[in-house]
């Protein structure tokens, strides 16, 4: 199955001719790049309707595993490589003319093309080498707007990626000289009597540390208010919405896969919850949307590391529904912002201007606190069952975390509803695109409340699938299709 | 289909109708009976249950069904959903500058909201139904803006505080049991050890707990009940708070159950878990009470004392025999239909004269006798005096506290009663009585539209009060559906050895006695000669209309100087005290993301860690 | 590990990489100018690449480089060829870094974190149209249920 | 009982009570003049007095209000008249009981206030302020009796309660079983009665200022009766809990006269308390006895 490498690699190549073909001609420069998505997106639909959610492997350059590089594609991973380019393609950043449009969208290409080989791959250091690729693109991204204030947070942002990248790979050093491999699957094979050591753990702590970055985990994660807050709103959706699902993805597959030990996930668990307590408390002072989509970000995605150290397909498959919610919820909220990024005080009269965004920011501030009977509600509810299921005095103290941060969300999303729907001077109104976006998610939304059966019963299948390390294993080291 | 399907088919198209024709002029009239048919349906349904959808979701079974219990508090709700529609439908809509078809999609939304509550058939189905009604009221709330948004959000942070601590209690009580039914929840709870019991049961109070607004948390019910738009602060008023009794009633009482409650002692103390409720419910009952004698707006007045009468039935709830259970719950229909009288008359005052500040009205009387008349049987009813209904439900209480051998529980009730009294009467007084203002003078009396449904529930309060065996079957039901005794009752009220009461005779006493006084004043001695409202004099002066001698203002002036003291806001400060906390923790964790480089001197850290770990 | 001092050249080296990673951290956490930061990173950067290489270095082993001979004990080659990959990226986004510095640099006219920060909340604060922080000492103004509204006096 | 009977006891009883209520106002009206050295009211001069404000020429009414506040504060008495057990006759008072009888005497209180509240007079409502002020008061000593004798008694039925002190002798009396109940209760019916020295809600001295400030003629003469009734119900009230009810007419009145007599001839030595200190004496000492006088029953 080498067409798997095609959308990885139509990207990347295509980035890199992109500057030339920009000399030729400007509406090839301005279309190959979306029209590339579309194709990469249609590519992976097509193996996913083909293998029909079964997972299947692919070794490049015909090196088998475990020495050869080799991409893995469960059901999980093609949901995730698919919503690569299709996010990339709704967030596209606005048409520039000349130079730094062909820049940006190389740089789209570049994101693209590594994000979908993050979700796809089933080495380490292919992944490493993914994600360094993904973050340099990021930087671009991030401070194309070209403002002093978007260098210095992306600054911020490359000092901190960058530390996390070191720390990874001392990680990786680690693993590496524990067991002599970097393939997944082996590593998995030999976790058991090589990694159930300090030695296993401190490597797994620098690889969350190092992966952790773009997902926003606590501590590394305070680039984040200020570039979201500096970057184009796009680029802020794309970074929160789908760049951090990849981050935790990897991490998902090293939790699930090679370090399935207590102390691991009491370390992923501590961690969420600092995330979780910060970033909700921090979004509840925060006073302008951006910073406080930001930190609630932060918060959002410290629950969903709180899910991910949950044990067993249940406690998978309720960090699935966390984070397919986020990935929904948050690039939506991100293109709302795009228009109300001022003070919130001074968003009064919004709700009048644009009813129909206002009316989404509601629908989205309902399903993230968690109101049932929207999917937001469902998500947090398999969290808190299977907190509740473990019922040790940790658990117990997170479920109380998470409930009473449950609350201060709340007051703060519904204040700004409040404040949205107040008589004000508030006139300017959203881009189509943008409401597009949002009305997008805000569809997909109901319809996931509507279809919830359904729902639940894809959901259960994808963590029973990502999380059956047996198939993993024999899949992977057993050659490819 | 079953009857209750044909009733949520009903109650979810008055929501559709209100969505569409909203804005419609006659939306009022359409919607006051549409919610007629959904009372009528109630009316031919079977009172011992009837059972509606199920859903499955997540590998959940979600399934509705109704029991006597239900039963009772949907007649208290579409009861007073109907009238407060009715109150809204006429002069008041026309008058309403706020967006209408929002207001009574809002009222239409808690209906379905509550409906969908009551008939829980398990857990999971109680807290979708509670959330949906906690969202629907914040919606009723923060409609009219301003001063009502900020109420609204303040109910926002009790109430998600309430669901969540719901729904911690849910997701333990699941694990421990394996599933969301009642019955299987019931048989964990019986077996489950003390101390998890115990949280649990602090966790069920705080989340029903913060909707009937009991202490301490119950310091927003007053605003965000009183800034509502009319119609709404009605229905509210008369009814919302009550949903936190009915999940009480349903998870105390049904689930764990009053004897494993008394048996269930509070460690170090000779206190059992039914002594803390009942003690949380007394001081409920007292304390707001005292803060709605301080009110200066009759809305908050009033709102003050919806929170106090929540304690009422709570108390008499738990106490658990068949008097007192039955008086808590007789208490929450006397309590609906009183309350409701009382608002719509403050509301038809304030439709006329634009406030309802108690310092600057007055007299009015005179004006609109028949509102008059309206307050004056709610006030009685508040005040829980015979003849009317309030007096006994609280009777029931009271009897069953002697019974039960509670002195102080029975003080405490008593005390709080005896508030009532004192700030109903500087209610009337500041109200109708005293000295009219010259700008009121051609005032015209409330609207027939608001008349008519304020009058209605007052001769209900009336007539249930003369008649309470009337109602009392319904309470008898409910009281069946959770597990408690039945209380055993007649027409005219109870009659038992230990306490008897007919109100027949009471109330045919009281007239009689009522007409040979009127005989005595009326047929006997010289002809009164009736002097008009403003020509007064005090003190040998005349006093003219220009002059303000309105005796409001602090009105209990001598019982301030001695418990002036006492009202020391305790409860704000509590309240300020964790929001200041959690601002102060808030600015630490915001710190931490707008400091220069602090993850560095955390990864610096974890990294000599790291090293340490390795060599 | 034993208190009598045998200088194993293994954990000499696996002390100097991390040694050289603290080092770096330590830069990272104390400096206060950017482009000091970007040299620390770099310092912390060859720590973590030694690191990489110590991982699959024999002692008594040969380059891994196939001539064609009785292959004898090699050096695991994959860390090798890690390491490269990693030196050119941690290079590229030094590069990068560096570049961004001039456009900062050109921003505000400075590199010093402290100022920076101050310049951006600035920045940031006037284009969404914030006034100052609140003041710790002024808690009426909080945006908690501290500051909403009670009953009416 | 039949029907008949029982009008007729409800006709009589109310009848009997302001007979019997006439005379204790002419009683405390001498007992008043004897420790002021005075000759006091001939006998029927409570009667006369009401009869003469009936009969004024000048009566002014402040409206319906006005009117229905003194209908309310009569018809409200004769009403517990007929739920007080008295020799040979019950009336309603095993439909009723001890709780329902003490809130149907709020009824002509609050009927008062209406009244006073309708004629705008701010002296008159500061009256009220008082009078409710003292009935928070006086209440709280007076509830603990009440739960204290039901609880005993083990009913709220004032013919069951009666009936078991008869049964028992003096012994089995309420005053020989709770003492301290006793006591605490003789309190808080004495400041139900707006007598010296806690008079000055009602204060009768001060025209200017109370509730009765606008109250003249028939509605003068209508409180003249209400008190004639007040002064009944309260005594014959304390007899029926604490003195073992009326066996036989003539112990009965003898009974209530000197529930009446005795503490008004001691508290015409106290000067007038003010509402404040009405107050704070009624939560002091009369609620401490009571509370004493439960914690002794309850244990």
């Amino acid at each position: 199955m080498n067409a798997l490498v095609l959308p990885v690699v139509l990207p990347l190549l295509t980035a890199f001719l992109l500057q030339p073909a920009g000399r030729l001609s400007a509406a090839l420069a301005r279309w190959a790049g979306p029209a590339v998505l579309l194709v990469c997106a249609g590519l992976l639909v097509q193996i996913a309707l083909l293998t029909g959610g079964e997972p299947v492997t692919a070794a490049i350059g015909g090196f088998a595993p475990p020495v050869g590089i080799v991409f893995y594609a469960d059901a999980l991973a093609l949901l995730m490589a698919i919503a690569v380019p299709v996010s990339a393609l709704l967030l596209w950043p606005r048409a520039e003319a000349g130079e730094a449009g062909v820049r940006q969208s190389a740089l789209m290409l570049l994101l693209v093309g590594s994000g979908t080989g993050m979700a796809l791959s089933g080495d380490l250091f292919n992944l490493y080498v993914f994600y360094e690729l993904l973050t340099v693109a990021s930087f671009g991204l991030a401070s194309a707007t070209g403002t002093g204030r978007a260098y210095v947070a992306t600054v911020r942002y490359v000092l901190v990626s960058g530390f996390g990248s070191l720390i990874a790979l001392a990680g990786i050093a680690l693993l590496y000289a524990q067991t002599g491999s970097l393939n997944l699957a082996q590593l998995a094979d030999l976790a058991p009597e090589r990694l159930a050591n300090p030695l296993g753990l401190a490597a797994f702590a620098c690889l969350l540390i190092g992966f952790g970055v773009k997902a926003e985990l606590f501590p590394v994660n305070n680039w984040v208010p200020d570039l979201y807050a500096c970057a184009g709103k796009p680029i802020s959706a794309l970074l929160a919405g789908v760049v951090s699902k990849l981050a935790v993805l990897v991490l998902l597959r090293l939790t699930v896969l090679v370090f399935d030990s207590p102390e691991a996930r009491e370390m992923l668990m501590v961690l969420g919850l600092a995330g979780l307590v910060t970033g909700e408390l921090a979004a509840w002072r925060a006073r302008d949307l951006p910073r406080l989509l930001a930190y609630s970000s932060i918060g959002q995605l410290g629950l969903l590391f709180v899910a991910l150290s949950l044990p067993g397909p249940a406690g998978l498959a309720a960090a699935l529904a966390v984070a397919l919610h986020h990935l929904l919820v948050k690039p939506a909220l991100f293109m709302l912002a795009e228009r109300w990024h001022g003070s919130l005080d001074k968003l009064a009269g919004a709700g009048r201007a644009s009813p129909l965004a206002a009316g989404l920011f509601t629908l989205f501030a309902l399903s993230l606190v968690g109101v049932p009977p929207l999917p937001g509600f469902w998500a947090k509810l398999l969290v808190l069952l299977e907190l509740a299921r473990g019922a040790g005095p940790f658990d117990l103290t997170a479920l109380a975390l998470v409930l009473a941060v449950t609350v201060v969300e709340a007051h703060y999303l519904f204040r700004l509803v409040g404040i949205l729907y107040s008589p004000g001077e508030f006139r300017d109104r959203h881009s189509p695109r943008a409401l597009a976006v949002a009305g997008l998610g805000g569809a997909v939304l109901v319809a996931a409340m509507l279809t919830l059966p359904a729902v639940s019963d894809a959901l259960a299948g994808l963590a029973s699938q990502a999380a059956d390390t047996a198939a993993y294993r024999t899949l992977t080291l057993g050659g490819g299709l | 289909m079953t009857p209750l399907d044909t009733l949520y088919l009903a109650s979810a198209a008055t929501l559709a109708a209100m969505l569409v024709l909203g804005d419609w002029r006659r939306a009022g009239v359409l919607a006051t009976l549409m919610y007629g048919v959904q009372l009528a349906l109630l009316f031919t349904m079977q009172r011992t249950g009837s059972t509606s959808f199920d859903l499955s979701a997540l590998g959940f079974e979600l399934s509705w069904r109704f029991d006597a219990l239900s039963w009772f508090f949907a007649v208290v709700t579409l009861g007073t959903a109907f009238f407060a529609s009715w109150y809204g439908a006429g002069e008041w809509l026309r008058a309403y500058t706020g967006r209408r078809r929002l207001f009574q999609s809002a009222l239409a939304a808690n209906v379905f909201a509550m409906l969908l509550l009551l008939g829980s058939g398990d857990l999971l189905t109680l807290f979708v139904g509670w959330e949906a009604t906690s969202w629907a009221g914040f919606l009723l709330m923060a409609l009219a803006g301003g001063l009502a948004r900020d109420a609204a959000l303040r109910y926002l942070v009790y109430a998600m505080a309430g669901a969540m601590a719901l729904l911690g209690a849910l997701v333990v009580l699941f694990q421990a049991g394996g599933s969301f039914s009642y019955e299987a929840a019931r048989a964990t709870l019986a077996a489950m050890a003390p101390g998890p019991l115990w949280a649990l049961i602090i966790l069920f109070g705080l989340g029903f707990g913060a909707k009937l607004a009991l202490l301490p948390l119950h310091l927003w019910q007053a605003a965000a009940y009183s800034e509502t738009p009319a119609p709404g602060s009605v229905f509210l008023g008369g009814v919302v708070g009550r949903m936190g009794l009915f999940a009480l009633a349903l998870v105390l009482v049904g689930l764990i159950g009053i004897p494993h409650l008394q048996a269930l002692a509070v460690p170090f103390t000779f206190l059992t878990a039914q002594d803390v409720v009942a003690w949380v419910a007394a001081l409920t009952v007292v304390l707001p009470t005292y803060t709605a004698l301080k009110q200066n707006d009759a809305r908050y007045l009033l709102a003050w004392h919806g929170i106090g009468q929540g304690g009422y039935m709570l108390l008499g709830l738990i106490v658990g025999s068949a008097l007192g259970s039955a008086g808590g719950l007789l208490h929450v229909i006397n309590y609906a239909a009183t309350q409701a009288t009382l608002l719509m008359v403050v509301f038809g005052v304030r439709h006329r004269v634009g406030h309802t500040d108690l310092n600057r009205l007055g007299g009015l009387v005179a004006r609109m006798p028949l509102s008059f008349l309206a307050l004056l049987l709610g006030i009685i009813s508040l005040a829980g005096l015979p003849p009317m209904s309030g007096f006994v439900s609280k009777w029931m209480v009271y009897s069953s506290l002697i019974q039960d051998g509670r002195p102080f529980l029975f003080l405490a009730a008593i005390v709080g009663t005896l508030g009532t009294i004192l700030s109903v009467y500087k209610l009337i007084h500041n109200l109708f009585l005293g000295q009219l203002r010259a700008e009121h003078e051609q005032l015209n009396e409330a609207p027939l539209s608001m008349l008519i449904p304020m009058l209605a529930t007052a001769t209900l309060a009336f007539v249930t009060g003369v008649a309470p065996g009337l109602v009392l079957g319904w309470v008898a039901d409910a009281q069946a559906a959770i597990g408690l005794p039945v209380i055993d009752y007649t027409l005219g009220g109870i009659a038992s050895p230990r306490a008897s009461l007919d109100m027949l005779w009471v109330v045919g006493v009281m007239f009689a006695g009522f007409g040979v006084g009127a005989l005595l004043f009326y047929g006997a001695g010289g002809k009164t000669h009736r002097v008009h409202q403003l020509d007064n004099y005090a003190g040998g002066h005349f006093l003219d209309a220009g002059m303000r001698y309105h005796y409001s203002d602090n009105f209990y002036a001598g019982l301030m100087h001695l418990i002036g003291g006492w009202y020391r806001g305790s409860f704000h400060w509590l309240e300020g005290a964790i929001g200041s906390g959690l601002s102060l923790v808030a600015q630490g964790a915001g710190g931490w993301y707008r400091a220069i480089n602090p993850a560095f001197y955390l990864l610096a850290a974890s990294v000599a860690l790291i090293a340490w770990v390795a060599l | 590990m034993d208190m009598t001092f045998a200088p194993d050249p293994l954990a000499l080296l696996v002390i100097g990489a991390l040694g050289l990673i603290v080092v770096g951290a330590a830069g990272l956490a104390f400096g206060r100018h950017l482009f000091r930061l970007v040299l620390a990173l770099g310092l912390a950067e060859a720590g973590a690449n030694l690191l990489l290489v110590i991982a699959g270095y024999r002692w008594d082993a040969v380059a891994p480089i196939l001539t064609g001979s009785a292959p004898a004990a090699m050096v695991d080659p994959v860390p090798q060829a890690l390491v490269l990959t990693a030196i050119v990226i941690g290079v590229g986004v030094q590069a990068l870094a560096v570049a961004l510095l001039v456009r900062v640099k050109l921003a505000y006219g400075t590199l010093d974190l402290a100022e920076l920060k101050a310049l951006v909340e600035r920045d940031i604060r006037a284009a969404a149209g914030i006034g100052e922080p609140d003041s710790a000492q002024a808690p009426a103004t909080l945006p908690g249920p501290a500051g909403l509204i009670g009953e009416r006096p | 009982m039949n029907v008949a009977s029982l009008l007729v006891e409800l006709v009589l009883m109310p009848l009997v009570a302001f007979v019997v209520g006439l005379a204790m106002v002419l009683m405390m009206r001498r007992i008043a003049a004897r420790l002021q050295r005075r000759v006091g009211p001939p006998f029927f001069q409570p009667l006369f007095d009401i009869v003469k404000l009936y009969g004024k020429h000048t009566q002014t009414s402040h409206g319906l209000v006005h009117d229905l506040g003194i209908v309310m504060a009569v018809g409200g008495y004769i009403a517990a008249e007929t739920m007080l057990p008295v020799p040979g006759m019950t009336g309603i008072a095993d439909k009723g009981g001890l709780v329902v009888l003490a809130y149907v005497m709020m009824v002509p209180s609050l009927g008062l206030a209406l009244g006073v509240g309708q004629c705008a007079n701010p002296n008159g409502s500061i009256g009220i302020s008082r009078a409710l002020t003292a009935m928070l008061a006086y209440d709280v000593p007076f509830i603990i009796v009440i739960f204290g004798v039901a609880f005993h008694f083990g009913s709220s039925n004032l013919i069951t309660i009666a009936a078991a002190q008869q049964a028992a002798g003096i012994a089995g009396w309420g005053v020989s079983q709770m003492p301290l109940l006793a006591l605490a209760g003789l309190f808080a019916l004495h400041g139900m009665l707006g007598k010296q020295p806690f008079e000055i809600y009602v204060a009768p001295a001060e025209i200017a200022t109370g509730p009765m400030v606008e109250m003249s003629g028939k509605h003068m003469g209508g409180l003249f009766v209400m008190q004639c009734f007040q002064l009944y119900t309260a005594a014959v009230l304390y007899v029926t809990l604490f003195l073992g009810g009326g066996e036989n007419w003539l112990s009965f009145l003898a009974k209530s006269f000197a529930v009446l007599a005795v503490p008004v001839s001691l508290a015409y030595l106290f000067p007038r308390y003010r509402t404040e200190d009405l107050v704070r004496l009624m939560w002091k000492w009369p609620t401490m006895i009571g509370l004493l006088g439960l914690a002794f029953l309850m244990h």
